[in-house]
């Protein structure tokens, strides 16, 4: 009975790449785009640590290494080395007189000099050898065109009838457990699902990235290709077109699928060239963000408002508890609608106010106040952007204690123990159920404690055996 | 870790001053301008490869003028489409290979173009520097509010000083002092006092490299770092500046100076007349105690 | 008193119709008047420099801050006092950057009484905490002119003949308590060659114009706050000297930085002078500072007049800072968008010319947009272009 | 002989346990249903009463949160 609050992990590149095994690391460095994507996420020292040592060709020994920083800064250095340990991209190499070394992964080494100076293959074919294309698209068409895919498939996810999506994507969606969908009617929206829509555009893009990638094992494809391929877009100029010769079959169906998603443009399923959108060159910031969960505010900030991907920020929060959305589109009114009370609607602005009921209510549907606060972040009007904090201090606390006063009382479900004969007893039982795991709850003075139900029939078992030893 | 979506600018500074190049040339042929442009490339690209919202500009002093290699006036940055720069054919990432063509065709420009006059083996830095200053000062007014702009200046240069620069050339670092904009420098050949100045007042880094081949692994080393990261590498540590000024009259360093107090020209001994502003000076004679007359005893 | 010439007072003009300044253009938008005036707005703040003036270049300033009962008023957000200490912050930051080597001194009046809040000094830190401090201090009774304007003279007689000697006071209250008669003393001020000006928080007083005609200093009242920082940031730049003021040379001590000057370079920790704790900003052992060249007495923060010694220390740096005041770079003539004919570039920073008017710097003749003209005036003090072909005037050899 | 009971732990601040001995004491829920009363922030109850305890506890924090609201 009690509300299992699933939360939304959106795992960041690195978490992502650390999961996989090292053969398949191997070959994703095989792509310079791959490995400038990686070398991007690192952390600021080690992105330092790393062009350093891009142009040497024999081993660095840790000693000298350990000496490239302060003192006062050896936490960070650690961290930095583990990182580019976990990622495989130094490996840790004996030298001649005994000493540990560190190296660049040298396929990683060779892929980053490409991608930084050249002298390798090209990434995609040009679109130039087709000749410039006769409809070419400009950059507000293709904006319009991503936001308005990619506004579907969240409409398609509120509900709203006129959204219609592929079957494959609606499956993609209750896999991905934003939706549910019980004995073959239409799929609803599920609390993860709402989580999802409070992200920012570049988080939502990433995330769904990552179910994609999934199931695409499942689809027979291959996941190292995949993922090149989606580096190589993001790093693509906007408005340029892009051939499609030389790109596998399973390259072909990915395509189609990020033509639906509305990152790539095509005019017609079968044409020759594919123009990539504002949408897929941003999905690279989203990588940057960390999981939605923790309360990184910093970087957030302008990723959601990052320009064109999108609307930039359009929501005023007023000191008096009032929310003034300038927008007229259906879904983000009913994005506002999941957390505050509709006051008034204007043609091109929406009054709401938060209020504890309605804030009580999002929660109710498992949405947490850290995720309500970044979304107003993300979406903070450009006026709102010049004071610091950004969102007046007294709505984020006051969303959070209304978040705090829901669960003043933590439920376990158990069974008590007490009255027990001599302290040696109490003990050994106690023991027996810390080793079992079940033990919730013990109070030695007075001799209680409470046991998980699961763990209750095995411990009245070992207490019997017990009682007829002695 | 600074958030990562404020910006971090670049300006690098290359002194291009054609007569020291060519006995440079001459005296030791492995390292060329284009040798040295090529580490300035492989610098820039790491930079911008960094982070998204990394941004860098280049711009070439010359003996008379200064101009800007990239981002160049012509070719709009960003999104422009720029389908003439040819794509990267070779694997690189097309907004560094653009940048590296359009770079590669100025700086060919240039060298071409600006006849030599006179022959003045010292370049004017400070102009360059003050374009840098204003290019800095436009770009962190076109930023969008609520991001904020760490710039720095790097400076590589080759020919030695010109005197006749002081005054421009404190004007431009109290201006970068007073932008929080940090001037590093990289010096080829003769050390400069001037950039010593330069590093020490606005906080930035000052080194002579021993072997100049080896120009782009010290850039990447020492200048790749931006302010924050340099808080925690081991750095070579700041140079010992000496500020003490020379005298108008004579020309030597000196401890103990007579400054006029209208135009601040220093003498190393008194005169009657400043030969600046041609003021003439109250002598302060020391002032003469009359002698005390003895009281007649009171009439009692 | 004769009657001076009378300004034309604002409220005895003709009746002003501001609202007819926002113009709406056809399609109903005020963008180019708002864009007219912004750019209005930017242009007045270069103040025309009035070419080659002798220019006092150290300055004694004596700095009197009102703090009777008038001061809690709250037309100035949160209140005045609150307001003026913060202003007055960004002006003590501002008038050490522009003149390093002056100094300033604060005074407090209320209570019909005047107390130093800080004395004559060159640090600015020191003044910046002693005016964090005032914040929390309570105002009360009225100001007294007399008593404030005798105590900051009894210091500033004292001065040297070559440095300006001035007076600014922030007056928010329309009465003043005085124990004598004020045009006696305005005399003395007269004689002593010390210039008083006023900034006037409430109402324009009669004997306040008398005072700043009579010593030739400057009277405003302000409109709202940020009209207050202008005309506070009017006096950092140095007021031009009477060439009555007489000049001469001052003997001062170049110091370099003390632990490497000497040839063995073992860093010997020195125990900087700890006769007064304003010598250095906190007394104790330091590595670093500077050695005075006469009597090695260890300072850590310069200018400042050696307590051993008297020798006024000061480094090449700071004399230089006060250089853009003796060289000031002339106005940029302003010329239309539409006959600027050449590249529609700025030269400076590269950037496009896209608002209505061009600058044009009349020695080289290159072309500046309207924010790079700002900054050139504001920071930079000289004109990028010019600098390349080597006019530069005075042979200043330095380092 | 060792004592048994099924029911729930409770965790809660001392506010709150306070709360919850008064609603114990009144009957307010009808019968007593605090088992056992462990410390200062643990009770253990019987595991009927859950859905009705939460509701009072909505209502009390009803109580004392002012309309912002001026409706």
């Amino acid at each position: 009975m009690m509300k299992l609050r699933v939360q939304l992990q959106c795992k960041n590149l690195h978490e992502y790449l650390r999961e996989l095994s090292p053969e398949i690391l191997d070959r994703l460095y095989n792509h310079p785009a791959t490995c400038l994507a990686v070398y991007r996420e690192l952390p600021s020292l080690a992105k330092n640590y790393v062009m350093r040592m891009l142009f040497l060709d024999q081993p660095l020994p840790q000693a000298a290494v350990a000496l490239w920083v302060k003192k006062d800064s050896q936490k960070d250095h650690d961290e930095c080395v583990s990182v580019l340990a976990g990622l495989r991209l130094w490996h840790s190499q004996q030298l001649q007189g005994g000493l540990q070394g560190y190296i660049l992964n040298p396929v990683f080494k060779d892929n980053l000099r490409i991608a930084l100076l050249g002298g390798g293959r090209a990434w995609a074919d040009e679109g130039s050898s087709l000749g410039p294309d006769r409809h070419a698209r400009d950059i507000e068409s293709l904006d319009r065109y991503a936001m308005e895919r990619w506004e579907v498939i969240l409409h398609f996810m509120v509900g709203s009838p006129s959204a219609a999506v592929s079957q494959d994507l609606a499956q993609l969606l209750v896999q991905a457990g934003l939706m549910k969908s019980e004995s073959g009617e239409a799929p609803y929206i599920t609390s993860a699902g709402f989580q999802f829509l409070l992200l920012d555009t570049a988080s939502q893009l990433w995330y769904f990235t990552l179910q994609y990638l999934k199931s695409a094992q499942s689809r027979g494809m291959d996941l190292v290709e995949i993922l090149s391929f989606l580096f190589q877009l993001s790093f693509s100029t906007l408005g340029r077109d892009y051939s499609v010769e030389g790109m596998s079959e399973s390259l072909l169906t990915f395509l189609q699928h990020l033509r639906e998603f509305g990152l790539v443009f095509q005019r017609k399923r079968k044409s020759r060239r594919y123009y990539p959108t504002r949408l897929a060159i941003t999905l690279a910031a989203g990588v940057t963000s960390s999981s939605s969960s923790s309360s990184s505010s910093s970087s957030s900030s302008t990723l959601g408002s990052t320009p064109g991907a999108g609307d930039t920020g359009f929501i005023v929060v007023e000191t008096n508890y009032r929310i003034y959305a300038y927008t007229n589109s259906e879904l983000q009114i009913a994005l506002v609608a999941l957390f505050s009370e509709m006051l008034y609607r204007f043609p091109n602005v929406v009054v709401a106010q938060v209020t504890r009921e309605s804030v009580q209510q999002a929660i109710a549907n498992g949405i947490t106040a850290q995720q309500i606060i970044h979304f107003l972040r993300t979406r903070a009007h450009p006026v709102m952007l010049k004071q610091t904090p950004v969102l007046p201090p007294t709505i984020t606390d006051q969303i959070r204690l209304w978040e705090l006063e829901r669960d003043r009382l933590q439920f376990t479900e158990g069974v008590l123990y007490n009255q027990f004969l001599s302290q040696t007893d109490f003990e050994v039982l106690r023991d027996r159920a810390q080793g079992l795991g079940c033990l919730v709850w013990q109070d030695v003075t007075h001799r209680v404690m409470v046991v998980t139900p699961q763990g209750h029939s095995e411990v009245k078992r070992f207490w019997k055996r017990q009682k007829s030893h002695t | 870790m600074a958030s990562d979506d404020d910006t971090n600018l670049l300006v690098i500074v290359v002194d291009v001053n054609p007569i020291w190049w060519g006995q440079q040339a001459q005296r030791e042929p492995q390292f060329t301008l284009s040798k040295c442009l090529d580490a300035v490339m492989v610098m820039g690209n790491s930079h911008m490869a960094m982070t998204r919202t990394n941004k860098l500009a280049v711009i070439a002093s010359h003996c008379q003028d200064s101009h800007f290699l990239y981002p160049s006036k012509n070719w709009k940055g960003g999104d422009g489409s720029g389908d003439d720069a040819s794509s990267s054919g070779d694997g690189k990432y097309e907004l560094l290979s653009v940048a590296n063509n359009l770079i590669a065709e100025e700086i060919r420009e240039v060298m071409s173009k600006t006849e030599v006059r006179g022959n003045s083996t010292d370049t004017m830095l400070a102009g360059s520097l003050a374009k840098a200053l204003c290019y800095i000062h436009r770009t962190s007014k076109e930023l969008e509010v609520g991001q904020e702009m760490k710039s720095r200046i790097l400076v590589i240069k080759a020919a030695d000083d010109c005197a006749l620069q002081y005054m421009n050339f404190m004007n431009v670092i109290f201006a970068a002092q007073k932008q929080s904009v940090l001037i590093d420098a990289c010096v080829l050949d003769s050390d400069s006092g001037l950039l010593q100045q330069a590093c020490d007042i606005t906080g930035g880094l000052y080194l002579k490299i021993p072997q100049k081949v080896a120009l782009a692994q010290y850039l990447l080393w020492v200048f790749l770092p931006d302010s924050e990261q340099r808080s925690q590498l081991v750095l070579p540590p700041p140079v010992h500046v000496d500020y003490r000024a020379a005298c108008f009259c004579h020309r030597n360093l000196i401890e103990i100076g007579y400054v006029c107090s209208v135009c601040l020209s220093i003498f190393c001994n008194f005169s009657p007349i400043c030969t600046t502003c041609e003021t003439a000076f109250k002598i302060q004679l020391p002032t003469m105690v009359k002698a005390k007359k003895k009281k007649l005893k009171p009439m009692s | 008193m004769d009657e001076e010439p009378e300004r034309a007072k604002r409220w005895e003009g003709g009746y002003e119709r501001t609202w007819e300044v926002l113009k709406e253009d056809e399609s109903g938008s005020l963008k180019a008047t708002v864009e007219e005036i912004l750019f209005q707005s930017k242009r007045k703040r270069v103040i025309e420099s009035h070419g080659q003036v002798r220019l006092g270049m150290m300055r004694h300033l004596y700095v009197v801050i009102d703090c009777s009962r008038s001061m809690e008023d709250q037309d100035l957000k949160p209140n005045r006092l609150t307001s003026t200490l913060k202003l007055m912050e960004a002006f003590v930051e501002e008038y050490f950057d522009q003149n390093p080597i002056s100094q300033v001194g604060i005074i407090m009046t209320k209570n019909k009484r005047a107390e130093k809040l800080t004395d004559l000094a060159g640090n600015p830190k020191k003044h910046i905490t002693a005016l964090q401090k005032a914040v929390d201090s309570v105002c009360v009774g009225e100001p007294s002119l007399y008593n404030s304007l005798s105590l900051a003279v009894q210091t500033l007689k004292h001065m040297p003949g070559h440095t300006s000697r001035e007076i600014l006071i922030i007056l928010s209250s329309l009465t003043t308590c005085d124990p004598a008669n004020i045009y006696e003393l305005i005399k003395t001020l007269k004689s002593l060659k010390v210039r008083v000006s006023v900034i006037g928080l409430s109402a324009e007083v009669r004997v306040c114009t008398v005072l700043t005609r009579e010593t030739g200093g400057s009277y405003h009242v302000i409109l709202d706050e940020s009209h207050f920082k202008e005309l506070l940031m009017l006096h950092v730049k140095p007021p031009p000297s009477s060439s009555a003021s007489e000049c001469s040379l001052i003997r001062m001590g170049q110091c370099t930085d003390g632990f490497m000057s000497n040839i063995n370079l073992t860093l010997k920790p020195m125990f900087s002078t700890t006769l007064s704790p304003s010598v250095s900003c906190g007394p104790g052992l330091s590595l670093g500072g500077y050695f005075c060249p006469q009597c090695h007495a260890k300072y850590t923060e310069l200018p400042v007049e050696c307590k051993v010694c008297g020798l006024t220390l000061v480094s090449a740096p700071h004399l230089a800072r006060s250089f853009h005041h003796l060289f000031p770079l002339d106005a940029f003539t302003e010329i239309p968008e539409e006959e600027h004919h050449g590249d529609r570039f700025c030269q400076a920073c590269q950037g496009e010319l896209k608002d209505k008017s061009v600058f044009m710097c009349p020695s080289c003749h290159s072309v500046f947009c309207v924010e790079c003209d700002l900054f050139i005036h504001d920071s930079l003090h000289c004109c990028p272009c010019c600098i390349h072909n080597q006019s530069v005037m005075a042979p200043l050899v330095w380092f | 002989m060792v004592n048994v009971h099924k029911g729930v732990l409770i965790e809660c601040d001392p506010a709150m346990k306070q709360f919850l001995l008064y609603l114990d004491e009144t009957m307010a829920l009808g019968k007593k249903f605090i088992l056992n009363d462990l410390d200062d922030t643990h009770v253990f109850i019987l595991a009927e009463v859950v859905q009705t305890l939460q509701e009072r506890v909505g209502e009390l924090m009803d109580q004392n949160s002012f309309p912002i609201t001026q409706k």
